[in-house]
């Protein structure tokens, strides 16, 4: 039982990490329904950002360092994430270009953005210059670290802001009106761009964070860390419905659970085959997730 | 419309069909090798373009098919000793059976959600060639032999090349005349609209089935060869970058056209070559280059023809006319 | 005998009543118009007939078959075409393809005939063809033909959808709104049009329709829905003249 | 009265297509001005380049005496030219009070005027009230347009434009929106109608234009449109 | 064949792109000092040798092509060869063409399985590491109960099964046999299930940068026992990764590191100020590779392939870093040459 339950908080960090990258995935699915395969990638580009800020420290790195580094990295791939879209996507957007071309090109950004980190900074693991304790409590035999319960505890804040930003805000609706029809509501008096690149920048920030902690959590990242992790925030976001903050949320944490407990009863090789498994039975049983809305389309 | 497939630019086709033939004889074995590996993408992508590029169902999993094809082959051939025409054949079954087993529950699916199942798909046939004992696991199944009629064997780059070029004639024909008749119109529809196409009495999941069956047994059948040319296949070959590549080279080129969809297919696996001096560099470029031809050349390079101004009737429309108001 | 029999028809979305217990009859070459204020069930009427929408209850008989739960595809084939009231073209086709897609239902080839190019394939491929431009030239936009359907005039888009609709060789037409965004002349053309068609065709025609002057014209009976509920049916001139439908739909003339 | 909108010499393209040629009108403030014409002539292409939908490729577009026709549609919305397009464009799966949120963002941070307004629409077309509440795109057409009418309102017009605004609706409800139109232009809003019911629009307009394949062909009061033999011929006979 | 008559061609294949990038660029480096070495003497037969790279991307598709571009440059022989999964099609185009290969990393027995006459390994096969693995954990730890993880790439099950039986036969119990994703960086769950095994020793089979996050994870959870990794673990990466205070005590089963060899000691320096960085855990293999292909181009004077196969097939207590080298019929080494070592202060050494 106290197995089962220390699992539980392993699949609770793990889906956690998995919900950060996803809200940042539907928030951009749910403004131009675009698959942003180069999301996991903004989530890798966050990680080596604070990478580069904690390695100017020398000695220990304090709250401070840390702070900085999510700053700095927020910042760094949000405006990144903002060129990605000015650049790449707008022009499409503009054309009304088939929603086909739109996922090559965020192929080609993956692609890009993947092999741009590599070539600066090599192909091999870099290792977080941090360490943190490795100090928490226990409830009965189940042990949280600080660090877990850090992790969580922000994550359900951001998710918070979010939720009450993207339906409570007018700026939260027009942001969903813009993916229903972008020119009536640009009819609205919508700047439609500037919202789409907010979108974007919020989106990558989300992802930036994301990969901070990840870089912090586990210590080593990579060039090609963010592609696997994408599509698995990417089924989180289907899983609790696409366009849904709290739904990417409950979506991560569904599928970390799922991917824990396949691991544990079945076996690691098959853990992918649950994550995927399971998507595959949402989108053909409850397509709108467990929490995303149904759309009646009238005839 | 339809326009003969040999009329208008029979020559440059000819030549086209002529320099095809000759590349092993006046080049070396790398570019055989790279010519062949063009060949088998041509076959994915062809059969991938009737799923995207007709039916207008996006597949990012297609390579499951591929690996079916290839799996089937190599199985069959090495442990069974079945000879390969006969695992060809089986392989080309098998993934078209997957297809429709796949498609029967999930092309009711909005188009993007399609997607995702398919990527997932994709992986999960991956992942079983990966962990299962009867694929070889992780490294897979070596020793392929060559195929074989009688006592000739195809053991040479340049014979493989030939016989995959076959399938691409055979394949090409195939899909062109699908392309240009009422099942190919019937898939157009229901890319354009489906609910209006169900309304002219297009069954729709009928026809997507057909697509998605059909589009994989050509992936089923490009398996097949590759694994022979291979002669070792292992799970690596078969993840998302595969089918994000025949995508590519579908979408590339020219979507929903076959000279648009082989062009594709040609550059996507010259392209890289092309750059392997820059090395590091490559996928890079690489990506930039694929960005930068959505923006500048959205339909492709080679793009369908767009409408024509009908001017053998020139009837006035009475509605709209100039001449109610003086 | 009559060609459509709709027998106390209900369509529920959750909570709302779209169309209760509503029947009607529809006698063969006749044009029957369907009337009603906004919401009140006309289309829901129409996807229900052409099998877009599932009744919650009751049965619609067509030709002598009940056609409930059969799919679109599947009634189109047996005799019924429809327009769409927000236009359903095949926007990147031309408008030849569009028209062609009438006949698919009347042809029967498949991937075998196609990749032989069988000669049963290649006479239907003509029929084909030429149905299609005689459908176009009937409608009057023959010179459209290679033109991309989402290029042109909302007007002409309406046409097509007809000629296309006509290209099924149906038994019944069901036309949603025909006439919306037409002025008086061209109305005009869509109400000989519609005449000729039922003339030269011979088929039965349902019309929802907003413009009660053109209906009346060309109508043989009126059916009025209200708040899902058939409130009136008859002739033309008796329907327009029951206060009940004045003051639900058209409105005391206060000019 | 002084005009409001100018539009002059405007020749406007899609692809090869010329759809607009050498057209110039002026909208009068506090007027409704009315453009007439059959299917594709060129009405809807007109209102697009007002709203900065469709690139002018010649001439000049003033609003207010300021040139217009090179600004982004949202900045032309914030000036206060504001349209009801053709076909309604409501945003399907929101609510009907989301839509109508929507249509005030230029105005988000004017509570009271928000306020009000929604109250006015809401006495205007009482069907919204009950289903405001209702996904929008479950709506029936005529309630789409009420939607639609009700969304531009909110954005505080100092010109309106419908774009076929009776299009697919009941009799009754054609003379309840053309009542509210003159009423929300005796507000003193200038409303810029296209239309294809003449009879109606020649009613309700002071000023009426004729387009016919791109071009203005006529042009005049309202009284004098009426008139006119080809007019009465064409379009109301 | 060669190149023009005064120089000699062999091929580099090797992963420089991908997630192996760093070790293909690891044994580049060293594949070329050995080059510069020979060529500063005036090269070998009284050519120089020109190396040709090309890049497999660790993926088989790619390393045919690959391979292939190096038959038509008309190489007299290969080395190379890190992903078992790409150097299995690359060698056999490489013997259809009948060039030699000197494998210097990739260890799969499915290579020596083909029964190619061509393909040779440097590096020994998973059997005798699994040997080795098995004798050290059984015998120098009495552990009893063992978990042995796998990464699911080819060469990480292989060894970990031949680690399996070989334990199995020693009379040893294998609690807990799993695979992980190694693109994960959670493993979390698997090393809870590790710790409910209560285990003497954890031997893992897969690469170094999820092999660090297990270290680390391992030790932050406090499973019992020791832990080990195999050769493709053996990078100071690991140990980063880890951090230095986990990392402590780990075993490790290699293939011989230059500075643990008294002779390699002066190598390595020398590299490190050759390329600004330590060679990598297959640099000194390659090396070696790279110096056992010219020894074989002396002894059989002549740059034709097959004589080149037939004096690698002879060599005889060809001096390596690791000790002296000959191959059996199959193109294996005929004595392993895994040595164990052991984390101790933040550096691996080698134990007792
Ligand atoms: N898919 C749906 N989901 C929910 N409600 C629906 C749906 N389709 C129609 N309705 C509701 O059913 C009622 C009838 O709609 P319908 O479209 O049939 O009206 P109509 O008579 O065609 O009106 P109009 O003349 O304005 O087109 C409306 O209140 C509408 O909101
Ligand atoms: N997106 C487009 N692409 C190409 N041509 C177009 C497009 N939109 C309109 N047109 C063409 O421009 C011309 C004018 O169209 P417009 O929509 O302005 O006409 P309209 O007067 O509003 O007609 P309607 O009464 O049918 O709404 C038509 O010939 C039409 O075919
Ligand atoms: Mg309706
Ligand atoms: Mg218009």
């Amino acid at each position: 039982m106290d197995i089962f339950l220390q699992q539980v908080i392993n699949a609770l960090v793990v889906g956690t990490f998995y919900g950060l990258i996803a809200l940042g995935y539907s928030m951009v699915y749910g403004i131009i329904r675009l698959l942003n395969f180069a999301h996991g990638d903004l989530f890798m580009l966050g990680a080596f950002a604070g990478f580069s800020v904690l390695s100017l420290f020398t000695g220990q790195v304090g709250f401070i360092g840390i702070g900085l580094a999510l700053i700095v990295s927020v910042l760094v791939v949000g405006l990144i994430g903002l060129g990605v879209e000015r650049i790449a996507y707008r022009p499409l957007i503009k054309k009304k270009s088939p929603k086909l071309n739109l996922l090559i090109t965020a192929v080609g950004v993956s692609l890009a953005i993947e092999y741009a980190v590599m070539l600066s900074y090599g192909p091999s693991f870099r290792v977080y210059p941090i360490q943190l304790p490795n100090t928490g409590f226990h409830i009965g035999d189940v042990k949280i670290t600080y660090i877990q319960l850090g992790i969580i505890l922000f994550t359900i804040l951001i998710m918070i802001f979010l939720q009450l930003f993207i339906h409570k805000s007018i700026y939260g609706k027009a942001m969903r009106s813009i993916a229903i029809d972008d020119t009536a509501t640009s009819l609205m008096g919508i700047p439609v761009h500037r919202f789409i690149g907010l979108t974007f920048f919020m989106g990558s920030g989300l992802a930036a964070v994301a990969g901070v902690m990840d870089g912090i959590y586990y210590g080593q990242i990579n060039f090609l860390m963010g592609f696997l992790f994408g599509l698995k925030a990417f089924t989180a976001a289907v899983i609790g419905g696409i366009g849904s903050v709290n739904g990417a949320m409950l979506g991560g944490l569904v599928l970390g659970i799922v991917e824990t407990l396949g691991t544990v009863y079945v076996g690691g090789e098959w853990k992918d085959v649950f994550a995927f498994g399971i998507l595959i039975l949402f989108l053909v049983l409850k397509p709108t997730g467990l929490l995303g809305e149904a759309v009646n389309e009238r005839v | 419309m339809n326009t003969p497939f040999l009329k208008n630019k029979s020559f440059l086709y000819i030549l086209l069909f002529i320099v095809m033939i000759a590349i092993p004889l006046i080049t070396n074995r790398y570019w055989t090798d790279v010519a062949s590996t063009a060949m088998f993408y041509i076959l994915l992508a062809l059969g991938l373009n009737i799923i995207v590029g007709y039916a207008g169902l996006l597949d990012l999993g297609y390579s499951a098919f591929f690996a079916v094809g290839s799996y089937t082959t190599g199985i069959l051939t090495t442990q069974f000793g079945v000879s390969f025409w006969i695992s060809i054949f089986l392989g080309a079954i098998f993934a078209t059976v997957l297809g429709v087993l796949i498609g029967i529950p999930t092309l009711r699916l909005r188009s993007d959600y399609l997607a995702i199942v398919t990527l997932g798909f994709g992986e999960i046939i991956r992942l079983i060639a990966n962990n299962s004992k009867f694929t070889g696991g992780a490294s897979g199944i070596y020793g392929i032999p060559k195929p074989k009629i009688g006592s000739f064997v195809f053991q040479s780059n340049v014979l493989l090349y030939y016989l995959m070029f076959i399938f691409v004639l055979l394949a090409i024909f195939v899909i062109w005349r699908l392309g240009n008749s009422r099942v190919g119109r019937a898939w157009k529809y229901i890319r354009e609209d489906e609910d209006a196409a169900e309304a002219m009495g297009v069954n729709g999941l009928y026809y997507k089935l057909l697509a998605y069956g059909l589009g994989a047994m050509f992936g089923g059948l490009a398996g097949s060869l590759f694994a022979v040319k291979m002669s070792a296949i292992a799970p690596e070959s078969f993840g998302f970058m595969q089918s994000a590549m025949i995508l590519l080279a579908v979408v590339l080129g020219g979507i929903g056209r076959i000279s648009g969809v082989i062009l594709g297919a040609v550059l996507v696996i010259l392209l890289p070559e092309a750059m392997r001096s820059f090395s590091d560099w490559r996928i890079f470029l690489f990506g930039v280059l694929l960005v930068l031809t959505m923006i500048f050349r959205p339909n492709g390079l080679w793009p369908s023809k767009k409408e024509t101004e009908e001017m053998d009737d020139p009837e006035p429309l009475k509605g709209g006319s100039k001449s109610v108001v003086s | 005998m009559s060609l459509v029999e709709v027998d106390e028809i209900e369509l529920r979305f959750g909570g709302l009543v779209a169309v209760g217990d509503v029947s009607f009859q529809i006698e063969e070459k006749n044009v029957v118009g369907l009337i009603g204020p906004n919401g009140a069930g006309k289309t829901s009427m129409f996807n229900m007939i052409t099998g877009f929408y599932k009744p919650t209850k009751g049965k619609i008989i067509f030709s002598g078959t009940n056609i409930v739960g059969k799919k679109p595809s599947k009634i189109t084939q047996l005799g019924m075409a429809r327009t769409f009231q927000n236009i359903r073209l095949f926007p990147s086709l031309t408008v030849r393809e569009n028209v062609m897609s009438g006949m698919h239902s009347k042809t029967s080839q498949g991937i075998w005939g196609a990749v032989l190019r069988t000669a049963k394939q290649q006479k239907e491929e003509k029929e084909i063809l030429e149905i299609a431009n005689d459908c176009l030239s009937f409608v009057g936009i023959k010179k459209y033909a290679g033109r991309l359907a989402k290029n042109l005039p909302y007007g002409i888009q309406r046409r097509v959808e007809i000629a296309r609709a006509l290209a099924t060789k149906p038994k019944l037409l069901l036309l949603d709104e025909p006439a919306a965004g037409l002025n008086l002349s061209e109305r005009k053309e869509l109400i000989d049009l519609i005449l000729r068609i039922k003339e030269h065709f011979q088929l039965t025609v349902l019309l929802i329709e907003h413009d009660v002057g053109l209906v009346s014209e060309v109508a043989d009976k009126i059916v009025v829905l209200d708040y899902g509920r058939k409130i009136a049916e008859g002739l033309p001139n008796e329907v327009l003249a029951n206060p009940r439908v004045i003051e639900a739909y058209i409105g005391k003339d206060d000019d | 009265m002084t005009p409001i909108l100018e539009f002059s010499n405007v020749d406007a393209f899609y692809g090869k297509i010329h759809a607009l040629q050498n057209v110039s009108f002026t909208v009068k403030e506090g007027e409704i001005t009315a453009l007439l014409g059959s299917n594709g002539a060129g009405k809807s292409t007109i209102l697009k380049a007002i709203s900065g939908l469709v690139q002018v490729r010649s001439g000049t577009i003033r609003f207010m005496g300021e040139v217009i026709h090179q600004k982004l549609p949202h900045d032309i919305v914030s000036q206060g030219i504001i349209q009801v397009p053709e076909g309604r464009r409501i945003f399907g799966s929101m609510t009907v009070l989301e839509n109508l949120e929507l249509g005030g963002f230029t105005q988000r941070k004017d509570h009271r005027f928000l306020k009000q307004t929604l109250e006015l629409i809401f006495t205007l077309f009482p069907r919204l009230k009950e289903r405001a509440k209702q996904k929008a795109g479950t709506l029936s057409g005529g309630e789409q347009q009420m939607v639609a009418i009700g969304r531009a309102l909110m954005g505080k017009p100092k010109l309106l434009m419908l774009d076929e605004p009776s299009m697919g609706l009941a009799p009754i409800v054609v003379k309840d929106i053309m009542k509210i139109i003159s009423q929300i232009n005796q507000q003193g809003t200038t409303v810029l109608l296209v239309e294809q019911n003449a009879r109606a629009a020649l009613k309700l307009a002071h000023t009426g234009y004729v387009v016919e394949t791109g071009e203005i062909t006529l042009s005049g009061s309202t009284e004098q449109l009426s008139q006119d033999h080809n007019i009465i011929h064409a379009y109301l006979a | 064949g060669s190149g023009n008559g005064n120089e000699i061609v062999i091929g580099v294949i090797s992963p420089t792109t991908g997630q192996s990038a760093k070790m293909g660029q690891d044994m580049n480096n060293a594949i070329q000092m050995a080059v510069d070495e020979i060529n500063g003497k005036g090269g070998v037969n009284n050519k120089k040798i020109r190396l040709v790279f090309a890049d497999d991307a660790c993926d088989p598709q790619a390393s045919t092509t690959a391979a292939n571009k190096l038959v038509s440059e008309n190489v007299s022989a290969v080395i190379g060869g890190y992903c078992s999964s790409a150097v299995l099609p690359a060698s056999g185009v490489f013997n259809s063409a009948g060039i030699p290969m000197v494998v210097t990393a990739a260890n799969s027995e499915k290579i020596p399985e083909n029964n190619y006459k061509n393909i040779f390994l440097l590096n020994s096969t998973a059997s005798a590491q699994a040997q080795t693995a098995t004798n050290y954990m059984i015998s120098n730890l009495k552990g009893k109960k063992i978990a042995i993880l796998n990464d699911n790439t080819a060469y990480s099950v292989d060894l970990a099964e031949r680690t399996r039986d070989a334990i199995q036969k020693a009379g040893g119990q294998v609690v807990l046999y799993e695979s992980v994703d190694p693109n994960a960086s959670d493993f979390n769950s698997v090393l809870t299930k590790v710790k409910s095994k209560t285990p003497d020793a954890t031997y893992w089979t897969g690469y170094y940068a999820a092999g660090g996050l297990l270290i680390k994870q391992f030790k932050q959870q406090g499973v019992s026992g020791s832990f080990g990794v195999a050769d493709g673990s053996v990078d100071q990466t690991l140990i980063k990764i880890a951090g230095e205070n986990n990392a402590e005590g780990v075993f490790a089963t290699m293939s011989p590191l230059p500075q643990f060899i008294p002779g390699a000691k002066n190598w390595s320096k020398d590299y490190e100020t050759k390329f600004k960085q330590a060679p990598g855990p297959y640099s000194a293999l390659s090396y070696d590779g790279m110096r056992l292909i010219i020894h074989a181009l002396e002894q059989a004077k002549s740059d034709d392939p097959n004589a080149i196969t037939g004096a690698i097939a002879k060599t005889k207590g060809f001096a390596t870093f690791a000790g002296p080298v000959e191959f059996k019929a199959n193109g294996t080494l005929t004595k392993s040459n895994f040595i164990m070592i052991g984390v101790k202060n933040g550096q691996f050494e080698m134990v007792k």
